[in-house]
């Protein structure tokens, strides 16, 4: 019960903070209220029993992922959205709504949250649960699946890590940058 | 009615963030603005397979003695790696941000397209 | 017991976010977040215990670490402006 | 000596943790309300520091007492550390930051917003 | 942030506390939450708190790019090598049973293996990011 309870609350602060920053309108707030926003999700996973999940977005999103959007707002230097809103929020809006009923419109057939016997829980992870321990002796089986049974799954994941690296390295990995262009700019606009 | 609710009401909370995302993505000008919509999007996502693999009276996916329910462990390997990719993707987008920044001065999409079509 | 204690501290995030969505300046959301951060490490470990589970407890360790850098970064920015210089030259 | 045997062992510390536990959330909801209460900065965190140092370390000290002597004890030992390094060290540089930022402490002399 | 005292002091006392867990997380993924993915970002997250404490300079002393750039290589070519390594025992692409005596001997090495595989390219990469963006601007 009290699970439930939490699970509720965290989820509707997580649905005021989402609002709050799109409201928003000063970057360096709205990467303020991520970081939380991502602390809130963590929270969440460790309330629904995904604790390696939320291990990982602990580390990632509130600590990475916020380092990073603030080293991009020291670069930019733009700390205020100039352009708040667009000129006709109709279109947009009308979108969103249309394809949120029609994705709530799905949801009414899903089976509750925590249903025991929903199709996602009775299919193949009963296998993984019980063979874990016997075949890889690994009692943690997220890591016995993560690492041993969608072994080729983890290997593209790294891929894709290492390629995200390299493509970050290329755009701006080198040093000679702004002052040299910024003073070229500079001059031509004076001229 | 009651039941209902409190069964769906995470899905909904996903469907709803989703929304934001989606909005904030399709309506802002601000490129980095642009990336945080992206980010919610991402992070509905992963609430709504986490709300999936949730089992009620279940523990977290390692054995122990005398547990004898736990929640899905196949979602939380998917969404464990999205997780870090996302990271690097987001990385990759702000990345260009930043090279966008240093091209036009500008990381409001109008000005980008006004630059452009005066060239 | 670990029940009362887990309402509480939620009370508590809730008013900490209206602070973190009100403040007037970013210090006060800064301070916020900080706050939020140590409820947050609060909540889970007493949802450790609530639930039984005290693995749970190396989340909450990861969180005070996490947000410490988190806040440390933030505050590079504010005072900096950039995160290249190794700031020997400013003793103020 | 009389309470000790009247009321056991198991029954003192659950009394311990109660009151640790009720104390450090009542504290935390406290600060909370400081933080809206208080009218500028640097007031909002003096609320908001000693409430959260008091409600982190009674909260964990509670859940300890109620761990006794097990790996979960010396975990929660390891975040009341990392918080009793971590949280002042924030506040502080925290405060630094505002002030060198520029932003003044609010002055309240009896001529100007005092009477208001 | 170098003149404060206070932050330099507490920084020197955490890093090598984080460092430690990490290398808990990393190792102790079999047993409890953790794993390669979270011990490679949390290590990370010890240099970046490094890094903003001291001077991006210093950070590239103790760790320079070139060796980040390897790191992130071995990463994926030692994940890569343990599938190899399986195929020349005998077995399929990634089956670990053939590695030890036994097949749960075997699971455990491989699971190692490539958890460090992964933790070692994790750390690296976020690092690489993290470097970059932070080098960023700098003459």
């Amino acid at each position: 019960m009290i699970d439930l309870v939490i699970n509720i609350s965290l989820l509707t602060f997580l649905a005021i903070t989402a609002v709050a920053i799109v409201r928003m309108t000063n970057l360096f707030a709205i990467i303020m209220l991520f970081g939380m926003f991502s602390l809130l999700t963590a929270a969440l996973f460790v309330v629904m029993d995904a604790v390696d999940v939320a291990f990982t977005e602990a580390a990632v999103g509130a600590g990475i992922s916020t380092v990073l959007m603030i080293t991009t707002l020291a670069l930019t230097k733009d700390q205020d959205e100039k352009h708040p809103g667009c000129h006709r929020p109709w279109l947009p809006l009308a979108v969103v709504i249309v394809t949120g009923a029609a994705l709530v419109y799905g949801t009414l057939d899903i089976p509750a949250f925590g249903d025991p016997d929903a199709p996602a829980q009775t299919h193949v992870a009963p296998y993984y649960l019980e063979k874990s321990i016997p075949e890889t002796g690994v009692p943690n089986v997220v890591t016995s699946v993560l690492a041993s049974y969608r072994g080729f799954d983890t290997l593209g994941e790294i891929v894709v890590v290492f390629t995200a690296g390299i493509a970050v390295l290329l755009l701006i990995g080198g040093r000679h940058s702004t002052s040299k262009n910024k003073k070229n700019k500079r001059e031509e606009n004076d001229a | 009615m009651m039941d209902f609710v409190l069964g769906h009401y995470n899905y909904w909370i996903a469907i709803f963030l989703m929304m934001v995302g989606f909005y904030t993505v399709i309506s802002r000008g601000n490129l980095v603005k642009k990336i945080i919509g992206l980010n919610i999007f991402q992070v509905s996502v992963f609430l709504l397979y986490i709300s999936i693999s949730t089992v009620q009276g279940g523990a977290a996916p390692i054995i122990t003695e005398g547990v004898a329910l736990y929640s899905n462990p196949l979602p939380h390997v998917l969404i464990l790696t999205a997780i870090v990719v996302g990271v690097a993707t987001t990385a990759l987008g702000l990345a260009l941000v930043v090279r966008i920044k240093e091209a036009y001065g500008t990381i409001e999409e109008d000005e980008i397209h006004e630059q452009d079509h005066s060239l | 017991m670990f029940i009362a204690v887990s309402l509480m501290i939620l009370v508590t995030l809730g008013l900490i976010l209206a602070r973190a969505l009100m403040g007037p300046t970013i210090y006060d959301r800064i301070a916020a977040i900080n706050m939020f951060g140590t409820k947050i490490v609060l909540l889970i470990a007493s949802f450790a215990f609530l639930s039984g589970r005290t693995d749970l407890l190396d989340i909450a360790l990861v969180y005070v670490l996490i947000n410490f850098i988190a806040v440390v970064a933030v505050l590079r920015l504010v005072e900096h402006g950039d995160f290249h210089s190794s700031g020997k030259g400013d003793d103020y | 000596m009389g309470i000790f045997t009247l009321l056991g062992k198991a029954m003192i510390i659950d009394v311990l943790s109660w009151i640790c536990l009720l104390g450090g959330g009542l504290s935390g909801i406290i600060g909370a309300i400081g933080i809206h209460r208080f009218p500028d900065f640097y007031s909002r965190q003096h609320a908001a520091g000693i409430t959260d140092t008091l409600c982190a370390m009674l909260i964990l000290l509670g859940l300890g007492l109620q761990a006794g002597m097990s790996l979960a004890a010396f975990k929660l030992a390891l975040i009341f550390i990392f918080l009793f390094f971590t949280s002042p060290t924030a506040s502080h540089v925290l405060a630094n930051a505002a002030m060198h930022g520029g932003l003044k402490p609010r002055q309240c002399n009896a001529i100007g917003e005092g009477k208001s | 942030m170098t003149h404060n005292l206070i932050l330099r002091v507490i920084a020197k006392f955490l890093i090598p506390l984080i460092i430690v867990f990490a290398l808990y997380v990393q190792f102790h993924g079999d047993f409890g939450p953790g794993g390669g993915f979270q011990a490679g970002v949390i290590l990370s997250a010890a240099i970046i708190l490094y890094t903003l404490v001291f001077g991006l300079d210093a950070a590239e002393q103790i760790i320079p790019p070139t060796i980040l750039r390897l790191f992130a290589s071995m990463g994926v070519l030692l994940y890569i090598g343990v599938g190899v390594i399986t195929i020349f025992l005998g077995g399929n692409y990634l089956d670990y049973s053939v590695l030890g005596s036994t097949q749960i001997a075997g699971q455990h090495l491989g699971i190692l293996l490539v958890e460090l595989g992964v933790g070692i390219s994790v750390f690296s990469v976020m690092l690489i990011i993290f470097f970059s963006f932070a080098g960023r601007g700098k003459t």
